[in-house]
């Protein structure tokens, strides 16, 4: 992980409150690259509600509930378990529990050899974005925010 | 926490337990390892474990036919740890590759045994359970006799919300066990995790730690305890609190427990490069003999990667094994004097953290709890909410781990002046030049940067 | 001996060789050992070689994918030496596999090319052929810019009755060719077999044999030499013939010429067990490196059993690798006192055995010849008609290499006393009891009895 | 290589001289085994004509001519050349040019894996004995010549 100079992101010249939810997949307690990242992303003007530690999803759907706010879920998974431990997340997606983009990072398959399958497979789980660097993250928030303001718009507009 | 519904089976009783592991003809792993120290070898063991049972069964095989190792491990994956035992039978079913250890629970004692029976090599469970009393139920029901823990270093690092007051009484459970063992003639060696959160963890944390589990361990009757350092990547420091292990185990326990250091091969971020890898693991290895380690548990060249293939772990094992190469007695050497005064700190340290939650009119689970409540005990990098992590360690210019922050811990003026001359210098000339996390980012990344690996 | 009848093909002009060689794209042997000995690296080489084009060519790039050496090695077969070319070419038609090497005259230099093309790393021919000439010349055709051998000592160990002569001569149109070569902007790599016969070979006795063909070889045009030492196994004698190298280069070779010292890893009777071997192959890396060698050649744990496979050799190079860890500053280390005595012993020893053949009216090569024939030179285990092998060698109580008898070498009183006194103790006290024959035999298996083998 | 203390080996208390034939194949120069083995063979009274390091099957055949009294010829081979080393050997066997066993050992195929078709290719080319332990052949030596004898008694008597 590399630093990028922190900048204060706005979007649109709107520079209001921006809140992510932050954590560590159910069964894995590396926290490392987790503290490492709060704090960058407090340094990049983000308020994170970090999780910490072996968060179950129904840990992160409470988070939500408390933070409908949040630009996205990130959470972080080492020990290769990510699969089962997001096992609950496609009915915390389809309830909307969790209604904001979920992003996912770390190390996404058990053994040395990494399991091609592994991304799809999060994707059918729900997950809506992978990154590899914590360093894209504020580029990714941006991005992920500025799609669903677009959404919201076209959502709102008649113009089909 | 209750005891395990889901652990499968009815176990057999102590009694039954030791009379199967003293005639399975094999050794103890504390036999194994008073054996290594009396000859001057480095016992050498692995971690490894996969999901399925035949798998696990074909892996110990493999490690023994081809690196003979003095132990073999059965490390047990992340849901039995944290005693999910519903999700590792349903991943156990589904997908065995995708558990990333052995769910020693759900396959249950009697496959323990028929591992144990497999190898020649006696097995250690290596987990990271704050509540491991099924687990350990079910391994020394398998014959196993070594198991690795304890109520501080398996709670911290492992778990966000597991209270250090019921992880303690968890562990005092498995250590009279151990106790209740040793009386019916089987020594139980019990490992103890210094190495906490593996990245940056200043030798005195993982010593102090270490020690007070020790003190727990065997006044609960343990006879056998193995303290585990983890390699920081500085030799002088390294070796010096190899060294200091003895001198703090007669300082603190009983003369009639066996007591052996242990290194951890390095065990924070490895480098990437299949060969960088291989240098690190034989400096560790060297360490381990320079430091007069009974055992040392490897890595392999694929650390970096994720969990290691059988070839990947022989071959570090082998690798590994050339520290006990009887040709390089010429060739090895330490600045002695350098350890000696290492080594002095390093104990002037631990005393000072110990000292005060071991004095004499307290419970000492009861201080460590409060202890780590104050801050006055703390770990850096904490997974669990039950220490603060308000330590911030750091390396300085020649690479060994120092505090940049004590936190709150009750570490004497002149220690604290010491570590604050080696990291910015006696005039304060040496004041690093970067940003807090960049700094500690390159700290983390110390042996890819070293080697000039690209960051990831 | 007269040239070749049986190389197939006409051969290109050397100035077209040149031309091909500085079009190749790749660096010369002699520019990737200056680079290491810059970079204060060893630099790593294989012998390798089969006798089918396309298993040399596969196994060149395995060993290069894998193992990424610095050299590559086209190790010649045992009939290509000898110039029994016809012999060569049958067993390559009939059972290309029974051959112990790559057959590169049959071959043809159009096929050294295509490897040379092959590969990233340079390519150097090693062989033991008392008249090379037509390898030589297809070597060169092929690109190839090193090549190993000299008059004296790919003739003694390699050949029964080729005269010392005929092969100086030999070996002097080689030589003389590597100066036309340089002329034409390509320096080509001469590395000198110290080896000699391998076992139990004296350290001045490697040394004394190499100054005399560098003298040769930089006479006839010569612009880089590799002085290859053999491990005898003990430490201090070891580093010091090593560091001698390059103080004989300074008394002896023109200042303009590149000497590198070389260690070719144990010559003589390997372990057969595999961690026995690979704690020899360690041990002989971590020589090179302390020794400060240019170039190590390395071995395999497959030694003693024959011919190595891929797998083995690439182990091997990976295992010495490791002597280039930057992880290793701190720990290795050797008696820079005791290597200094020993060098000092080394270097008076081979200045006693070369001066009286290179006294100033002489010509050295008819010196030289005469010299072996008196026994005022000698080597150990001749399989030539042309030395006496009068020397007894014998490892002192240490381990190192001294002369039990030292035959007709016209060693000073002082140097047979020490090498008494170290044999037999200051008062005799330590005469060893065996029979001559098992002596011998026990320091002849020195490597496989110190690990405890069984006698084979 | 172990040592056995030298026997004076006389066969049916017969002394005599009994003298060998010792090389390394054509193309081979390794010559320590063969030194000590002469050296050993010596020591335990046989007459030794060692032919050294690199003797083509022509020159172990001129060594019989003038030594017929020969109890074997001894090839050593580690190079892992001795089939094509020995090529002519069956012509010289065929021709009486060795008249007396052959005996080989060493290294006897290229590679670290064996070649489990060596010996019999060896026996195919007129090899009578692959010996691996030096030291057993005296002992061997001396079965050879009792075989010999026991051959010539029966080819002299008429019995059957
Ligand atoms: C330190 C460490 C530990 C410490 C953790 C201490 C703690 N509480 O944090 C300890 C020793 C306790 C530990 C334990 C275990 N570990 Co561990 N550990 C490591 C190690 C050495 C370094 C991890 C680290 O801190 N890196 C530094 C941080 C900054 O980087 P990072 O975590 O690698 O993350 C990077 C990226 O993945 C990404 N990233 C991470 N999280 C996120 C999140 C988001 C949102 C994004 C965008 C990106 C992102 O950014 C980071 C920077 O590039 C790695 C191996 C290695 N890398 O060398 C193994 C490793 C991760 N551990 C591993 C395993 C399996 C375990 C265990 C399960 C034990 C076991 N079976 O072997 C247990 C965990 C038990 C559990 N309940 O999960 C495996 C994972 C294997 C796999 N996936 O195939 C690894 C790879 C080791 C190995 N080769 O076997 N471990
Ligand atoms: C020393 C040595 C050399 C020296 C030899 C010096 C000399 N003039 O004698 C040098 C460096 C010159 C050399 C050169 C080569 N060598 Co070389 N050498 C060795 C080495 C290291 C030791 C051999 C030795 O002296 N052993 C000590 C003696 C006492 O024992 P021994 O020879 O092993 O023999 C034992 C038995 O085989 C048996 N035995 C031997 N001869 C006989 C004869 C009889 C009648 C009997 C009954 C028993 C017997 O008794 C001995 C005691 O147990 C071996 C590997 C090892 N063993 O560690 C390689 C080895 C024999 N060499 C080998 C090779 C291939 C060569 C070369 C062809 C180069 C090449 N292509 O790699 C050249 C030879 C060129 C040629 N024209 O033949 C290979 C043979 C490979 C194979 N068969 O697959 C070996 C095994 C190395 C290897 N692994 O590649 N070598």
């Amino acid at each position: 992980m590399t630093q990028t100079v922190a900048q204060p992101t706005g979007l649109d010249g709107t520079a209001g409150r921006r809140l992510v939810i932050l954590g560590v997949a159910a069964s894995d307690c590396h926290v490392v690259a987790n503290q490492l990242i709060a704090y960058a992303l407090r340094g990049q003007g983000f308020e994170v509600v970090n999780l910490g530690a072996c968060t179950p999803v129904e840990e992160f759907a409470r988070a939500y509930r408390t933070h409908p706010e949040a630009e996205a879920v990130l959470i972080g998974s080492l020990n290769g378990h990510v699969h089962e431990d997001l096992r609950d997340l496609p009915e915390a997606r389809r309830s909307g529990r969790i209604g904001c983009p979920v992003v996912v990072g770390g190390n996404l398959s058990v053994g040395s050899v990494k399991d091609p399958s592994s991304a799809s497979r999060l994707y059918d789980l729900g997950v809506d974005l992978i990154v590899e660097d914590p360093d894209d993250l504020p580029a990714v928030l941006d991005r992920l925010r500025e799609t669903r303001a677009e959404e919201a718009r076209l959502a709102r507009s008649p113009v089909s | 926490m209750s005891p395990s519904s889901a652990a499968p089976g009815v176990l057999p009783g102590l009694r039954e337990s030791a009379a199967y592991i003293t005639g399975l003809g094999k050794p103890t792993v504390a036999a194994v390892l008073a054996g290594a120290r009396d000859r001057g070898r480095v016992a050498l063991q692995p971690r490894c474990g996969v999901g399925g049972h035949a798998e696990m069964k074909a892996l110990l095989l493999a490690l023994e036919a081809a690196a003979a190792p003095d132990v073999l491990t059965l490390t047990i994956d992340s849901h039995t740890r944290l005693r999910r035992f519903d999700r590792a039978a349903r991943t156990l079913a589904a997908r065995p590759r995708d558990l990333n250890g052995y769910p020693l629970v759900n396959h249950g004692w009697r496959r323990g045994r028929e591992l144990n029976e497999a190898v020649g090599a006696p097995l250690e469970v290596r987990h990271g359970s704050p509540d491991p009393r099924a687990l350990f139920d079910v391994a020394v029901a398998g014959g196993i006799t070594s198991f690795e823990g304890g109520g501080i270093s398996y709670n911290l690092p492992y778990s966000k919300d597991v209270s250090l007051m019921s992880s303690l009484a968890a562990w005092e459970a498995v250590d009279r066990s151990c106790g209740a063992l040793a009386d019916l003639g089987v020594v139980v060696d019990r490992e103890l995790f210094g190495t906490l959160t593996a990245v940056l963890v200043p030798p005195s944390i993982s010593l102090a730690v270490s020690v007070l589990e020790a003190v727990l361990a065997t006044r609960a009757g343990v006879k056998c305890v193995s303290i585990a350092y983890p390699q920081g990547g500085h030799l002088i420091q390294d070796v010096a609190a190899l060294e200091a292990i003895p001198v703090l185990a007669r300082n603190h326990l009983p003369a009639e427990v066996q007591v052996h250091p242990v290194l951890h091969e390095f065990m924070g971020v490895f480098p990437r490069q299949r060969g960088h890898a291989e240098d690190l693991i034989l400096y560790g290895a060297l360490v381990a003999r320079l430091g007069g380690a009974s055992k040392l548990i490897t890595k392999t060249y694929e650390e970096a990667a994720g969990i290691p293939g059988t070839r990947a772990n022989i071959d570090g094992l082998r690798l590994a094994g050339r520290a006990n190469s009887p040709l390089l007695g010429g060739l090895l050497s330490v600045d002695r004097d350098r350890v000696r005064e290492e080594r002095g700190w390093i104990l002037a340290e631990v005393a000072e953290i110990v000292e005060p939650v071991l004095a004499r009119d307290r419970d000492p689970a009861a201080a460590i709890v409060e202890a780590f409540a104050r801050g006055t005990l703390d770990i850096p990098f904490s997974a669990s909410r039950f220490a603060r992590s308000a330590i911030v360690p750091k390396r300085d210019a020649e690479g060994a781990i120092r505090y940049l922050s004590a936190g709150a811990l009750p570490l004497s003026r002149a220690t604290l002046r010491r570590h604050h001359e080696l990291l910015y210098g006696r005039d304060g000339s040496g004041t690093p030049a970067g940003s807090p996390l960049a700094d500690l980012t390159r700290d983390i990344n110390y042996f890819p940067h070293l080697f000039g690996e690209e960051p990831m």
